[in-house]
């Protein structure tokens, strides 16, 4: 038994090894430059189905303490729970910006990334960047949500539609405003959906959908709803009510 | 003592003769089989529940949990489905909600699904195996079971075995499926859904019979070398041709090319207008034409604008010749019948001005190296073989070339495609979806002889397209049939008479969807005659203004006569009927300015429909719905009425909620409508 | 405590029951330790004393006493297996995995009866060369040599029928291939084989056919060859010890 | 058998009289001692330890491979798909490497019935039971035989390109004619060798015939049965 | 081994008789050990783990299904699901004498049992015959999709309805 214990730790050992060198694969090139500060371009917060590539890369730039954008400067990623990055580490381009492309892992709910840089006595600046994968249920929500909410409740105006939300009286709240919608219970959000604003006292631009979707869509529209929001929706202590 | 001594001391004790031997061979044997309860006691799954146990453990509803939780082996068995699953031995808490915030396996809760675990078992969907109770043999791939649990990113792979319909909650199944027929995949490859069907393309390869009229052979060699380079678009997949197979294969072409019946001879070919102004003129028909609807085009910024339901047209200049496209639009059908572009009845000044425009939009850098030769018997006949060894006729109608069959592997059964079968690319893991992603995003890179061409897909695409390739399994066709829930039957309507033809003529079912058959571009037409009213339709045939100013797309303006507008109406009026409702349940004349006031005010207030749609251009702002200026002259009462009482009846899909209004207020909301019937304004139909 | 006991023992051996049971005690003398060789069935095999060289290891390597002990093993194993086992197609496979993931302590008892029929079949093997390198098929042997090989036939019988009942690939492939051997036969071959599979490719018939011979036909007619063939050790002049120099 | 019998063995009658073994000198067995009856010990309880501790011994080694080792289970049987290679139980593998070089009504038919019918026949050769050397008797003949026989085995084979059985054969062979060899002053293991009968060297052939075989069936062969090494991992 | 065969038996002393013998009592103790462990492993290995067995738990439908009055005998599942006045119950159709399957006898209004002839009421209780308790009630109820469940792993103790 022992020579087999012995064996097997040998050969993961050895296994562990030959990985980690595979992984540390092509040499990584050196920095040329160091900056001070990382700062978001673009790509946070954006949602797409669990596993998958999100739609936008996510773009970073690096400062300098003055400010000013710095190429040449080594910014890494990383993130647990099988996040992917293509690539996970490079230098900054002319515009001081790095860009890459991110895959989130099996799991639906929100994905906090890590974008690192060192300045130059090797001290490291890091931003956080949140990225949401949407499950089942979620990416049920985002379907009806595409069909019946989005016009009113984003008000930004893509190719391919025009939002409506600006010609509204009252001001819909976006998918993703934690700060109001945290505070509703998933009664709340049911009864607001399905019944429409007027029959809770909001306002009537907001239809009543009950009709219109099922209780699994409404159901799935509001756990849209607590994936998207910012801050991150933090149920309170549920009981499973038996039976 | 030294030691070796000591040692043989202890030997000779231990094993000195054959009484001692058996006495401490008899021990050691004792001890040794005492480690087969311990080994069962120390068992995966065992552990994995004592680590559950603690876990809820000074949780606030630990009772309960603890309550809830079964110790020892946990069994789901459906044997009509052949599921023995044994996840729930070690995933202890797929049914606690109440455990959300546990992020780590095997405790996680499961995510609400519209399945019952009860209903299903867990591997029908995550695969893997189900009867095993060790973590690596349930998920990963094994000697003895090589189906691994399907990532995350493929999941909806598993509800396309038994949705063979399109389902909401699974948009990358849906654009799988979409894809497949799109880019012409199913045209080599036969796929059949459990329920028999054999998927069909959707896109619209062009016939190569008469392409020497249309072309010339430098863009045909061109083309061939990189379709993408010509339009960024192009469905049509680069099958990495040297130069001399693409200069043979254009030979073939034009040579098999024969003549076909064109206008030449009865009308005269339009002049091309290229003056700046008639240009100019030429950008705003085409612009008016709604040729945008389905024809894209790359702005001056380099993005592309328009629909994908025709060829991109940013380099259209360089490709066709300028006799083709006259007689083209004129009437397509004349080179192509089966083409999806409809008749628009355009007079020879509006074809010139078009020629002018499409021929401005040219590209020299993409002919700009192609200079070939005459080509010779040899060529040609080299072209034929490369033209049948690539398949070419799998898509395009060739003279001389018949639709091979069974040219590529059938991908029925592809999910479940045994690893044993399957070559392997360097690099690529061994599992079948990475063989599947592989062999779609670099079909070479497992083989430089294979015919299969190189696409240019986005990552997303390839997953999407791996997810519905994954979703053709074993388990698909063998499951009960009474859980399948079948595609839609592909309908073959085909509306008769002259009105069948104008319907043709225009083709309606491009954009259109009537019983079933057709595009999903524009509204639905199926009962397009209980809903609107004859004279409305008449105009908007003969000049169809917009309704939802929102919309990029729009319905094309066909020059149609008064004659053809009319038959036209008066089929649609008669035919396209629902029997849902009786026109006559109201009776519009029977309004009374009150009744009109009261459904103002329900408009306005109660149901503010001015939300997402417009009665008043001053007023109101609404930019979902159509336009309700002038929806008096458009719809019937009836039709309002009932579309305010359950709109997804009438047209299964709609944006429009189910408001379920009680009659009275349908009644008033209805006068209201009914009583717009103002001419339509222009600076409101374009803000 | 343990002399009450060892007392305990002893009265009981003296007890009537006991003595109708087993006949003769236990004793110190060697007429004791003849009479428990000579009244036990099994024991009874063999004789009463045995030649003191042919205890040597160096003589036998013991693989005859080795290879009656998988055999034995590979009993006691396989009986338990038989209760989780279900001759038919796909349960079998079922089976299989439920032995391995389902039923305590079932996956090592599968093991041992694995790999005890891999040794039963070196051992015998390994037997017989060693018979035959040392001598011992020579007169008066030459009959137990042939039940030998008898045994060594129904060893890899044995050893084959087994490998079918998994239903998994290995053994379906094992099967297809070892039984398409038998087709090459001449005249007979595929009739024979048609028997042997209860039709004409690897299928239900043949997986219970080849369960009832695995389970019933070949360890009966082992174990009646295995008798004979001990008894024959004994009625042919002991075990070959080699023949002895003179002094 | 049909020669006429030199003496008259008969039962005698008087039960309490103990059994004695008698030897029968005839004509054609030397009168000399060749062994005699050895110490006997009780099988009980001595032999029947020493069994006990050779199969405790053996249990110990099967029971702990068990509990270390899982017995190979692979996909459920299809029919359809032939796992490359397709393998026999190891014991067969001999065979089913020779089923790559001959018919199958040789490899798979002749070859083992011979072989078995070689086995049960063996004790009833008259040359086994004198067991001399081989060379000890019409040394030059036999000498003749071995070369012929081995020639045309070795034809036969290099015909059907069974390198794997022939090497070994003409190594076997080498050493038969080596143990002939009269040498003045032979070495041990050439005194050894030449002391074996005809019959020591067919089995031994065999032996090293059928290991090599079996260890080249299992370990050597790859996908499509072609010669792949054991470290390739594609066995 | 050597050493024994050079000495005559009677040679043996004391202490390699008594160290031989407790080497023997060891070897007889460890191998009676290992099969008392056996036998009492065996239980564990005899019960089975996992069972193939169809749930405890019965979907019988929608409780429409039931007309008030009547009396249903599902016989795949041996149950009996009643609509009495008071609601829907559900009862073993076991008999609790010697386990056979008993009939629902709907001329005479009475549960019969075919092997010994014992009868009882559509409540379960019987009239007459061996058997030695009524039919046992079984827990019954309502699941979110409106279907009617019944739990047939164990009787319940005291009379329960289910209401539509």
């Amino acid at each position: 038994m022992n020579r087999a214990w012995l064996g097997s730790i040998v050969l993961a050992l050895a296994m562990t090894s030959a990985c980690s060198r595979h992984a540390a694969g092509p040499a990584e090139a050196p920095p040329k430059a160091f900056g001070a500060a990382l700062v978001l371009v673009s790509g946070d917060k954006q949602a797409a189905g669990v596993g998958s590539a999100l739609d936008q890369p996510v773009v970073v730039q690096v400062n300098d303490e003055k400010g000013t954008t710095v190429a040449g400067a080594l910014v890494r990623f990383a993130g647990a729970g099988g996040v992917i990055f293509d690539p996970d580490r490079g230098l900054t381009g002319s515009d001081g910006q790095f860009t890459t492309n991110v895959s989130l892992g099996g799991v639906h709910g929100l994905y906090r990334i890590v974008a690192a840089t060192k300045n130059s006595s090797g001290k490291a600046a890091e931003i956080r960047i949140d990225e949401i994968a949407l499950g089942y249920q979620e990416t049920l929500g985002k379907q009806v949500s595409d069909i019946h909410c989005v016009r009113c409740h984003d008000s930004e105006s893509t190719p391919e539609r025009v939002s409506n939300h600006d010609n509204l009286i009252a001001q819909a709240h976006s998918f993703t405003d934690g700060a109001i919608l945290n505070a509703m219970s998933d009664a709340d959000l049911a009864a607001i959906i399905g019944h429409g604003g007027a029959a809770l006292g909001k306002s009537a631009e907001m239809p009543p959908y009950g009709n219109t979707l099922t209780k699994p869509e409404i159901d799935a529209l509001i756990g849209l709803l607590r994936a998207l929001a910012d801050p991150p929706y933090r149920p309170q202590g549920i009981f499973y009510a038996g039976r | 003592m030294s030691l070796p001594k000591r040692v043989r001391s202890a030997w000779q004790y231990l094993f000195g003769n054959s009484a001692s031997a058996f006495g401490t061979l008899s021990g050691v044997l004792l001890i040794l089989l005492a480690v087969v309860p311990a080994k069962d006691y120390f068992r995966e799954w065992l552990g994995y529940q004592k680590q559950y146990l603690r876990l809820i453990h000074g949780r606030g509803d630990a009772t309960s949990l603890s309550r809830r939780f079964q110790g020892g082996l946990q069994q789901i068995w459906m044997p009509e489905l052949g599921v023995v699953d044994r996840c729930t031995t070690c995933h202890t808490a797929l049914k606690e909600a109440s455990l959300a915030d546990v992020k780590t396996q095997p405790f996680r809760p499961h995510p609400a699904i519209p399945h019952k675990l009860t209903e299903f078992g867990c591997v029908i969907c995550h695969r893997g195996q189900g009867a095993a109770t060790t973590v690596e043999e349930a998920h990963n791939s094994t000697k003895s079971w090589e189906e691994p649990i399907l990532p995350a990113r493929y999941l909806e792979a598993s509800c396309g075995q038994c949705h063979l319909d399109r389902l909401m909650g699974t948009p990358r199944l849906n654009q799988g499926r979409d894809a497949l027929a799109q880019y012409g995949c199913v045209r080599c490859h036969t796929i059949k859904s459990p329920d028999g069907v054999t998927m069909t393309g959707s896109d619209a390869p062009p016939p190569l019979q008469h392409i020497a009229d249309k072309t010339t052979r430098e863009w045909i060699a061109a083309w061939l070398k990189n379709p993408q380079a010509y339009a960024g678009s192009a469905t049509m997949p680069n099958f990495q041709l040297a130069d001399d197979e693409t200069r043979d294969i254009s030979a073939f072409l034009i040579a098999q090319s024969t003549p076909y019946q064109t206008h030449k001879g009865t009308e005269p070919a339009p002049a091309a207008s290229q003056d700046t102004a008639a240009l100019q003129e030429g950008t705003s028909l085409y612009g008016e034409s709604f040729c945008s609807s389905c024809h894209a085009m790359q702005n001056t910024a380099g993005m592309l604008v328009g629909g994908n339901l025709g060829p991109e047209l940013t380099r259209a200049g360089s490709k066709v010749k300028t006799e083709w496209l006259a007689d083209w639009l004129r009437d397509p059908k004349t080179y192509d019948p089966d083409t999806r572009m409809p008749h628009y009845r355009l007079d020879a000044k509006e074809v010139g001005l078009l020629i002018g425009f499409l021929s401005s939009k040219s590209d020299s850098d993409f002919l700009g190296n192609t200079q070939l030769a005459a080509a010779t018997p040899a060529q040609v006949e080299h072209g034929k073989t490369l033209v049948i060894e690539r398949g070419c006729a799998n898509c395009h109608a060739i003279n001389g070339v018949k639709k091979p069959d069974n040219f590529a592997p059938e991908l029925t059964l592809v999910g479940s495609r045994p690893l044993e079968r399957i070559l392997f690319a360097p690099g690529v893991p061994h599992t079948l979806a990475d063989y599947i992603g592989a062999k779609i995003r670099q079909p070479r890179s497992f083989g430089n002889a294979l015919k299969m061409p190189q696409y240019t897909l986005a990552p997303q695409q390839v997953d999407a397209l791996a997810t519905a390739l994954l979703a053709q399994t074993q388990l698909a066709q063998t499951l009960p049939v009474s859980l399948r829930i079948p595609g839609r039957a592909p309908s073959h309507y085909r509306p008769a008479g002259k009105a069948g033809q104008l319907i043709d003529d225009m083709r309606c079912f491009s954009c259109h969807k009537i019983d079933g058959r057709g595009g999903d571009m524009a509204p639905e037409l199926t009962w397009e005659g209980s809903s609107v009213e004859r004279a409305w339709l008449v105009s908007f045939l003969k000049n169809p203004n917009t309704l939802r100013p929102s919309l990029i797309r729009r319905m094309p303006k066909f020059n149609v006569t008064d004659a053809e507008a009319s038959t036209l109406a008066d089929y649609i009026m008669t035919v396209y009927q629902t029997p849902a409702f009786d026109q006559e349940t109201l009776d519009s004349s029977r309004f009374t300015p009150a009744d009109v006031e009261h459904g103002k005010e329900l408009f306005y207030g109660k149901y503010a429909c001015q939300s997402c749609h417009i009665v008043d251009p001053n007023k109101d702002k609404g930019y979902i719905g159509p336009t309700l200026t002038q929806v008096g002259a458009r719809l019937t009462a009836s039709w309002i009425f009932h579309w305010l009482k359950n709109s997804q009846s009438l047209r299964p899909g709609t944006q429009e909620p189910v408001w379920n209004m009680n009659d009275e207020d349908a009644r008033a909301v209805t006068a209201f409508l009914v009583a717009q019937k103002n001419a339509p304004r222009k600076e409101a139909a374009q803000k | 405590m343990a002399n009450s006991l060892a007392e305990q023992l002893a009265n009981l051996r003296d007890t009537r029951v006991w003595r109708s049971i087993f006949r003769s005690g236990f004793g110190p003398t060697n007429l004791h330790r003849a009479l428990a060789v000579q009244q036990n069935v099994f024991l009874h095999l063999s004789s009463v004393k045995i030649r003191k060289r042919s205890l040597s290891f160096r003589v036998t390597w013991f693989l005859g006493t080795l290879s009656l002990g998988t055999f034995l093993i590979l009993v006691a194993t396989g009986i338990p297996l038989m209760l989780y086992y279900h001759p038919s197609v796909p349960q079998a496979y079922a089976d299989m995995k439920d032995l391995r993931f389902a039923v305590s302590a079932g996956v090592f008892l599968r093991n041992l009866h694995r790999w005890s029929a891999h040794a039963m079949v070196l051992l015998v093997f390994a037997h017989l060369f060693k018979v035959f390198y040392r001598g011992a098929y020579r007169p008066p042997r030459e009959f137990n040599w042939v039940i030998g090989v008898v045994l060594l036939m129904l060893t890899l019988f044995l050893s084959y029928t087994g490998y079918l009942l998994p239903w998994d690939q290995l053994a379906f492939w094992a099967i297809t291939v070892g039984s398409n051997l038998i087709s090459a036969v001449p005249v007979f071959g595929t009739k024979i084989r048609f028997l042997v599979l209860g039709g004409h490719t690897v299928n239900a018939n043949a997986l219970l056919r080849f369960y009832v011979l695995h389970c019933v036909v070949l360890p009966l007619a082992a174990a009646i060859f295995v008798a004979i063939h001990f008894w024959r050790i004994r009625k042919d002049g002991g075990i070959y010890s080699g023949e002895i120099k003179k002094p | 058998m049909s020669e006429p019998k030199d003496f008259v063995a008969a039962m005698d009658s008087n039960s309490r009289k103990t059994p004695v073994r008698v030897a029968f000198v005839t004509r054609r067995t030397s009168p000399h001692v060749k062994a005699h009856d050895d110490d006997t010990v009780m099988t009980f309880p001595e032999g029947l330890f020493r069994a006990a501790v050779a199969v405790e011994v053996l249990a110990l080694i099967l029971v702990a491979i068990a509990l270390l080792w899982d017995a190979p289970l692979e996909g459920l049987a299809d029919p359809t798909v032939t796992p490359n290679p397709a393998k026999a139980p190891w014991y067969f593998l001999g065979l089913q490497e020779l089923l790559h070089y001959f018919p199958p009504v040789v490899a798979g038919v002749l070859i083992p019935t011979l072989v078995i019918l070689g086995l049960i026949v063996i004790p009833y050769f008259k040359i086994n039971i004198e067991a001399e050397g081989l060379w000890t008797r019409n040394r030059t003949q036999r000498l003749r035989i071995l070369a012929v026989v081995t020639a045309v085995f070795a034809v036969f084979l290099a015909v059907f390109h069974v390198y794997a059985v022939l090497i070994p054969t003409l190594l076997i062979a080498a050493s038969m004619f080596f143990s002939a060899r009269s040498t003045p002053s032979p070495g041990r293991f050439q005194v050894w060798l030449a002391s074996k009968p005809l019959s020591f060297w067919i089995m031994s052939w065999f032996l090293v015939q059928a290991a090599i075989l079996t260890l080249i069936g299992t370990f050597f062969r790859g996908p499509g049965w072609s010669l792949v090494m054991p470290w390739s991992g594609q066995i | 081994m050597s050493d024994d065969a050079k000495k005559p038996e009677g040679a043996e002393n004391d202490a390699a008789v008594s160290r031989r013998q407790a080497f023997v009592t060891l070897g007889v103790g460890s191998i009676c050990a290992a099969c008392a462990g056996a036998a009492m492993f065996g239980y564990e290995f005899l019960a089975p783990n996992v069972l193939y067995e169809p749930s405890p738990v019965v979907n019988a439908g929608k409780p429409d299904g039931y007309p008030a009055g009547s009396v249903t005998q599902d016989q795949q599942s041996a149950v009996y699901i009643v609509h009495g006045p008071e609601g829907i119950y559900a009862m073993s159709a076991v008999c609790t004498h010697l386990g056979c399957l008993t009939a629902w006898k709907p001329e005479l209004g009475i549960i019969a049992c075919p092997c010994h002839g014992s009868k009882f009421t559509r409540a379960g209780v019987k009239i007459e015959g061996p058997a030695p308790h009524p039919l046992p009630w079984l827990r019954a109820w309502i699941n979110e999709d409106g279907d009617l469940l019944i739990d047939r792993s164990e009787p319940l103790g005291q009379k329960q309805f289910v209401r539509t």
